[in-house]
């Protein structure tokens, strides 16, 4: 069936090519548009769910990648050399999340909520691959702004930057009233 | 009190801030603000650190404390007016969103532990296509970019860069103004001795006046010592060092 | 089911390791026998034959190895030539002009400009071979100089760099230009 030969060339690209593949390249590539495409691969991607299945098909802002299943981690670590990740320091963690968040955002916003100079974490963070400058911001001084890069959501696991735990006006003020309640019931105690 | 405490190190004033409230067991948004600040100023008199620039972050809050402090105690004028604005609100706004940020970096840090769980795979092209590099067409690449947009784009980044810079102390450079360059130096050093042959450092230095030409200068001679081209001596400490070109050893 | 999990333990395996592992090797990592393993592995094999997989198991000589299927050449070839798009971001236009009118410059010159790390942006423009590594600067640390390439003249169609639109003075305050001097004077020493 026509199916069955697309999902297996798209299964042959993304083993090939390791990385993290656009989709409009895999489109081109099995002479198909992008709607259907995407629909294989996410049709595709509930089939590696199956329990006989060591590997997934991650989603990176409009690429796909193969990866191991998270489950997969013991066994992998019998027998395969693990890379060790940059930990990240609760500054560069704090830093990354407001980053996240509020991209593009400049420096200077950043040292604003911090309350703390910002350069060597901004820095870090660049060099570590996880932020990258995404232009200037067309105000006085033309600052550079900064934006999370692919890197950082396959760090993180997370599809693209609105999968990011949403926090809109309402959580915001949820977290308010859960820190209060934080408060007051260690003043209870 | 007076029970000496190893002091913990913060990342700033609103994370000391923020400690501190914590430590107190007191609500964010009702900060006693005459206790706060007492122990947020006793911290900072304690402060290790030497580095002005923390230390500045540190005391620009502290200055903020007080003016909050010194506002709450200022009798209250007008009660309407004085219902609507708390003079902690700023503060504990800024407070609240700091302390959001540190609430999702918590999570993001369990995302990276799940995340870093799984594995990627090198790509392996094979064989049959590897030799096959991918062409930049540079032209599609450049697009409509011209010499003298990319001559603009030079421009304002200098013109940022000038705009950064403090004016006062730009001032100071209008002493040395010319751009001195060591590789140049190295040359009119090296044409100078093929031209004299064997000469004093001090008449070298006879058309130099600023300081910074005399330690390029300086530098431009230890470092044509070191190719050969030259030969240095000095008799005495405090002698006019004693230059001599070496002919055979200048380098085409 | 048990068969199941060494199924996907075996695929995790094998795609993380990508070369041909030993079948004693992938016997101890699943903690079963080699002879239950190889089962287990032939079985798999049969499941890979199938026609919605582009990928196949392949054994030599007592190991194993996964790799694409021969029938998926031609996607292979397709997707390798597409490619990808490539655009002359503000980041690296800003920092090709600096490149260009400063140079030879170290990175931490360019950094210095710009007042953020620039290795991305650097790589990039090497990548697409407007810039290049022109020798190294005879400092402490000897750190590479970067120019730009034949390429870059060609392409602006001018015969050498001395021909770039002069920087106008004017435009920028005298004192200013002055103390961007200062700074450059500190760099070069």
């Amino acid at each position: 069936m026509e199916i069955d030969k697309l999902e297996a060339m798209i299964e042959a690209i993304l083993f090939t090519m390791g990385e993290a593949v656009d989709l409009n390249r895999i489109a081109l590539a099995i002479g198909h548009d992008e709607e259907t495409t995407k629909k294989v691969i996410h049709n595709m991607m509930d089939h590696y769910e199956e329990e006989n299945r060591g590997i997934q098909i991650i989603e990176l802002e409009g690429a796909f990648q193969l990866c191991t299943k998270t489950s997969m981690y013991e066994v992998l670590t019998k027998i395969a050399h693990i890379p060790k990740k940059h930990t990240l320091t609760d500054v560069l963690l704090e830093t990354l999340s407001i980053i996240a968040y509020k991209q593009p955002i400049t420096k200077i916003e950043i040292e604003k909520i911090r309350g703390v100079k910002s350069d060597h974490a901004v820095n870090k963070l660049i060099e570590y691959n996880l932020v990258c400058e995404v232009g200037r911001l067309d105000a006085p001084g033309k600052p550079i702004v900064f934006g999370t890069t692919e890197e950082f959501l396959r760090s993180f696991g997370v599809q693209s930057i609105e999968e990011l735990p949403v926090i809109n006006a309402d959580k915001v003020e949820d977290f308010k009233l859960e820190a209060e309640k934080e408060v007051q019931l260690q003043l209870e105690i | 009190m007076g029970i000496p405490v190893k002091l913990e190190v913060f990342e700033g004033p609103l994370d000391l801030l923020l400690h501190l409230i914590d430590k107190n067991k007191v609500n964010i948004y009702d900060i006693p603000i005459v206790l706060i600040t007492e122990q947020y100023l006793e911290y900072v008199k304690n402060m290790q650190t030497k580095d002005l620039n923390i230390m500045s972050e540190f005391l620009v809050m502290a200055a903020t404390l007080i003016k909050i402090k010194s506002k709450m105690l200022l009798p209250k004028e007008d009660k309407e007016d004085e219902e609507k604005e708390d003079p902690r609100q700023e503060l504990v706004d800024r407070l609240l969103e700091y302390k959001m940020y540190k609430f999702i970096s918590e999570e993001l840090k369990d995302k990276q532990q799940d995340a870093a769980k799984v594995m990627f795979k090198n790509p392996s092209i094979p064989d049959e296509i590897r030799d096959y590099k991918e062409e930049i067409n540079i032209e599609e690449l450049l697009g409509d970019i011209t010499l003298s947009k990319l001559h603009r784009i030079f421009e304002s980044v200098i013109k940022k860069q000038a705009d950064k810079i403090d004016p006062i102390r730009s001032k100071f450079g209008q002493i040395e103004k010319e751009e001195i360059n060591l590789s140049d130096k190295m040359s009119y050093i090296e044409e100078f001795a093929k031209k004299n042959h064997t000469f004093g450092f001090r008449k070298l230095l006879e058309e130099q006046c600023s300081k910074m030409d005399l330690i390029v200068t300086f530098l431009g001679i230890l470092e044509l010592m070191k190719t050969g081209i030259i030969q240095i001596l000095q008799e005495n400490l405090f002698e006019d060092i004693l230059i001599t070109y070496d002919a055979n050893a200048s380098v085409s």
